[in-house]
């Protein structure tokens, strides 16, 4: 008998891809799992559909999973992606280094408590830079601020991978991945800001289920990392336009497979949230100062 | 079945607020087979005492007894449903009515021509007599008439007003009708109620004895004759 | 005849706006076109605009039935006013979002608590319009259908429902657009299907034909509507309104 | 005073509900007041309430005049409702969504541009309630303005106007939570501030009590306004309205 | 200054689609200082007659010459704005009216204490004269009157009667008026224009030598007698 896990899924991200993989190798199957995919079309439903109890595991970051956690709400997270944002500039731009975007026009997506944003300011506050208000920054919805981007109404813009991919294969230069920074910031690592979250007691309840869940796509991550006529077959999902689009969607999305020991995420995580809770301050991390101690699910065998 | 009207007092307050006294004491009975007519002067409180009596307004002090009985109004204005035709308008007052009714009353009130029109289509006079129409066909009890023949030509008036006499003959109810004119009033009524200028009280009540089938020209000379020698102002 | 001109004006000004301000910004007809029947082919248009449909006639008809029906209760009684007042405004302003939001956490995500909120969010402008509409209720009608013992079914039908009439149908024509617009997010943040699910991934993937396919799909049906059905249907119910001369 | 006991009421049902549901999916009042009151103290309340606020006012009165005018028109003149009419149901029935982001990708980033676009979202559901009202004006008090040779503009307030209030104030009360709706659509896709790019934060964060303090923050300014400027303007309005007896 | 009226047809054509004819050929002329009474029975076209005359309406066939004056017009109904009160229904149609001239006017109507009411709050008669208030207020050379003095008591219709007179002699101006009331017709009018019913023509048009002023009880009985004799079916 199969156990269900019922996962919340935005039509056009990873996971979908991920997902229509495993459904194509059978992998759910062999994993003895019965994979129920609630099919959402904006970042924020999944948080709903979790809260709602319509979705066992959704996607989303480990300071949202904490600040959870330190209001009552007990959520638990693990690795799935350290993709993460990038400053994208036109090709022919003067501008050369981050320090170079002060007095830009800087198109931030994801608004003021963005993960990369806040990780950006942090960086350049180090040295001596305030980006928000020494440069004009403009908040606004990821795709929108792409297009307006690509039609050359912003300096530079900070914006999701994918959206960055997309950018990349039109030609514009990544000035910087956040990634690059995060050493700045005390990360050992490529930390996996983005990972599966899930209540903590369901967790426990399920932990073989959880386990062959983690094995199961990470199976699938393996495939779409060796196998490029998987990304073939899975073009239609990304939406991307042309084969250019769809190779930077591929080497983003291999680059960002986490492959570290889930000790280390947690060590960096612990860092990083003390940067962030300073530059995001009250309104992102909550009260807390620390990163709650329960946030990284660490049952997974072999971690 | 008998109306018994005892009424102390009725006033309104006006958007500003202040108290407008229209009627002061006002007591009458009017029996079945009778018809009551009210004269008096514009303004003075006739239509707020027909209103208090066909049951449209409580707020008023002293005592109305009236028989649970059909109602037929004809209101001063015609208050016809502009989104019915005229046909519409009588039949959802009077549901029952049947097909021979209906042609036998617009009939008499020259009304067949406009039996499919709206009410914006009709002329005054006409709506006037839809009004008329449907209050007749509703066969009432208590028959309550506020100025029934204004804005009608002379020779329609005077076919109207036989067919009210015919119609209290036929059946005996009640009837009680506001009109400005004495020969109307004659003609048509038993016991006509003078009323003062507002705040309105009965100044007078002139019962005629004759059966209204059996006035004739020469009575009904003699008792204008004499209502013109009391000095009832209003005339 | 001249609703055709006016449509094909329509089309005539979208393409030359898109002439003048660049396909990237404003697609021409014919690439919202072709966007529109790939859709169509693999059928995804109908499922989509079927699931949306079924859902605003759903909240759409619960709105407006209870909505005119509190309306017309606040119009005609004070006290009642009186009480609702601060409800009704607090109702009007809280955002979409959050009523949305909070009925999917509430209810879950079901077909249940998306239609649920989506009429919540429509029924305080019903219950508004209707409440003017009952304010202004003629009295000298309602004295004549006392007098003449009128029913209550009657009187509302033929006395009261008439005189609602406009206020009816401008409630509902600016309510079908408000259920329509808040279908979207509802769809957006908690179905798996519909016009508002595919506008999200039309957005996400800044599909811009995409996009105005889907909306202006929806617009075409309520347009075909509107033609066939529900014009005919007034003209008939206003032919008492006197021409002007 | 009724009004308060009302307010107590929703006060009261809101505590008892979320004690029954649980904080996790309706946090009681004081929690949701402790958020407003430290938005208040770091001022942030302030600031996003006026922006939103200067921009529902701005994009409010441009949608209500001008869709105002078009509904009169529209009513009054049977030619231009033919012509207009196919136009009106497609701009009724295009997505929030889709017209803000026309409007970003058209005229930028801007202030001007989410004003804009939130007068049209606004514009059309104004121009059908006005044009049921300009339908239902009565033919014979224009003939008497005629007759008496009443200047235009003294037709149009003593004699128009009056007729038009109640479709003006349904028309008002429903548009101000639509532009509300549509304001934070604006301010989540574009903006840097007002309510609705904190509760797109709030959302994102998924912090319910923050959501609601900010929603309940602008119901409770629309509140005040309502007690204390449009309705006692309404009462004096319609004084000349008979009580029922 | 003069009306000369050719209209050779007018009709409506009703919501079914239908037409109906409402006036055949109706030609006359009226001069200044001239007072015209339209005569006919009820339906038969005497108010859309008068809303051609007053500029109302344009849709009909032949041609009428009116001179640019300005119009005093009472309706059947009152039309009165029910938002305004009863001083403010006067100022709007006549703006330039001084104090005194209204005040003389509401105590002429016995308007007075209804000058704050609200059109709701006055009774039918009340609401009439207030629409005969503005009429007058507004100084016309043009006065059109559409049954002016019908649902008021004949002692405020006599005193009224007595004051179009004087408003008649005063100024010289056209009027025009309908009535059923062959007594007001005569009292009042130069010329008396005779309906047919509908579609209306004129059948007949009596014109009367003596001057208003100088007509006595037996002039004007002598003139009823004789108009009684002819076959003017609809008096
Ligand atoms: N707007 C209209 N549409 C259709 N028919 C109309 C319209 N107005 C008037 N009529 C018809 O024209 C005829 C004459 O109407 P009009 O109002 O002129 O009569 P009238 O002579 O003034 O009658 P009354 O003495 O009853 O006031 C009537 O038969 C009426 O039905
Ligand atoms: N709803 C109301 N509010 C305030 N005053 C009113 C109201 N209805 C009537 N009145 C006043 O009551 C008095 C009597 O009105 P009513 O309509 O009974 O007069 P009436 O005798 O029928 O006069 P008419 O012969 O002119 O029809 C009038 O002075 C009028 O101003
Ligand atoms: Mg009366
Ligand atoms: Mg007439």
């Amino acid at each position: 008998e199969a156990e269900t896990i019922r996962i919340a899924s935005q039509k056009t991200g990873t996971l979908a891809w991920e997902l229509a993989v495993i459904r194509a190798h059978g992998l759910d199957k062999k994993a003895n799992l019965s994979i129920d995919v609630v099919e959402l079309a904006s970042p924020e439903a999944g948080k709903i559909a979790l809260r709602a109890g319509n979705a066992d595991v959704m996607v989303s970051d480990w300071p949202w999973v904490s600040r959870e956690r330190s209001l009552g709400a007990k959520l638990q997270f693990y690795p799935y992606s350290s993709a993460i944002g990038a400053v994208m500039v036109p090709a022919a731009s003067p501008i050369k280094t981050l320090a170079d975007l002060k007095g830009r026009k800087l198109a931030v997506a994801g608004g003021a408590i963005d993960k990369s944003w806040l990780l950006l300011q942090a960086a350049l506050k180090q040295d001596g830079i305030d980006l928000k208000s020494q440069s004009t920054i403009v908040y606004g919805a990821p795709p929108l601020l792409a297009a307006k981007t690509q039609g050359g109404e912003m300096d530079a813009n900070l914006n999701y991978w994918n959206f960055c991919a997309a950018l990349e294969a039109k030609g514009f230069r990544r000035l910087a991945g956040m990634e690059d920074v995060l050493a700045k910031l005390g990360s050992k690592g490529r930390i996996a800001m983005i990972g599966y979250v899930f209540d903590e007691t369901w967790a426990d309840a399920n932990k073989d289920a959880v386990a062959r869940f983690i094995a199961m796509t990470r199976e699938a991550k393996q495939i779409l990392a060796t196998s490029d006529t998987e990304w073939d077959a899975i073009a239609p999902l990304t939406g991307a336009p042309d084969a250019a689009t769809l190779r930077a969607y591929r080497d983003r999305y291999r680059e960002g497979i986490p492959r570290r020991p889930i000790a280390d995420e947690e060590a960096d995580a612990r860092v990083l949230y003390r940067v962030l809770a300073q530059v995001g301050g009250r309104e992102l991390v909550g009260s807390a100062t620390e990163l709650d101690p329960g946030t990284f699910y660490q049952a997974i065998p072999g971690d | 079945m008998q109306l018994e009207v005892n009424i102390t007092g009725k006033s309104f307050e006006n958007a500003a607020g202040k108290r407008h006294d229209v009627l002061a004491a006002i007591n009458f009975t009017l029996n079945a087979g009778e018809v009551g007519v009210v004269f008096g002067p514009s303004g003075c409180g006739k239509s707020t005492l027909l209103k208090i009596l066909a049951g449209l307004d409580h707020n008023y002090q002293g005592r109305v007894v009236r028989p649970g009985v059909r109602l037929g109004m004809v209101f001063q204005e015609p208050r016809l449903l502009p989104w019915r035709t005229v046909e519409e308008n009588v039949r959802l007052a009077a549901p029952d009515v049947d097909e021979a009714r209906i042609a036998a009353l617009f009939d008499v009130l020259e009304l067949t021509a406009h039996r499919h029109h709206f009410p914006g289509e009709l002329s005054l006079g006409l709506a006037r007599r839809v009004a008329l129409a449907r209050a007749f066909a509703v066969e009432p009890n208590f028959l309550i008439l506020d100025e029934p023949l204004a804005s009608l030509d002379n020779a329609l008036a005077g076919r109207l007003r036989e067919q009210i006499a015919t119609l209290v003959a036929s059946r005996r109810m009640m009837t009680l009708f506001v009109t400005h004119d004495l020969d109307d009033a004659v003609r048509l009524g038993d016991r006509l109620f003078f009323l003062s200028a507002r705040p309105a009280r009965i100044i007078h009540v002139e019962t005629i004895a004759a059966l209204r089938a059996k006035r004739s020209e020469q009575d009904i000379a003699d008792i204008k004759a004499r209502l013109a020698q009391l000095d009832l102002a209003n005339m | 005849m001249l609703r055709l001109v006016s449509f094909a004006l329509f089309i005539a000004t979208w393409w030359i706006a898109s002439l003048l301000i660049g396909d990237a910004k404003l697609p021409p007809p014919p690439v919202v076109l072709a966007a529109m029947l790939t859709e169509a082919k693999s059928g995804a248009l109908f499922v989509n605009l079927g699931a949306t449909l079924a859902r605003v006639a759903l909240a759409f008809t619960l709105a407006m039935a209870l909505g005119s029906a509190i309306g017309y209760l606040m119009g005609r009684m004070p006290l009642a006013n009186r009480l609702g007042d601060p409800w009704l405004i607090l109702l009007l302003n809280l955002p979409a979002l959050v009523v949305i939001v909070l009925a999917y956490i509430w209810a879950g995500l079901t077909e249940v608590a998306a239609i649920a909120a989506i009429a919540i969010n429509k029924l305080p402008t019903a219950v508004v319009t209707l409440r003017e509409g009952a304010r202004a209720l003629d009295p000298a009608l309602d004295e004549m259908a006392t007098a003449f013992a009128f029913p209550p079914a009657r009187t509302f039908r033929h006395v009261i429902l008439p005189q609602l009439a406009p206020y009816i149908a401008a409630a509902a024509r600016s309510g079908l657009s408000l259920v329509w617009k808040i279908v979207l997010v509802a769809e957006l943040l908690g179905r798996p299907n519909g016009v508002g699910f595919e506008i999200g991934v039309a957005f996400q993937l800044f599909d811009i034909p995409l996009l105005l396919a889907y909306s202006l799909s929806f617009a075409a049906v309520v347009l075909v509507i509107e033609t066939l059905l529900v014009q005919p249907f007034e003209t008939r119910l206003s032919r008492w309104r006197l021409r002007a001369a």
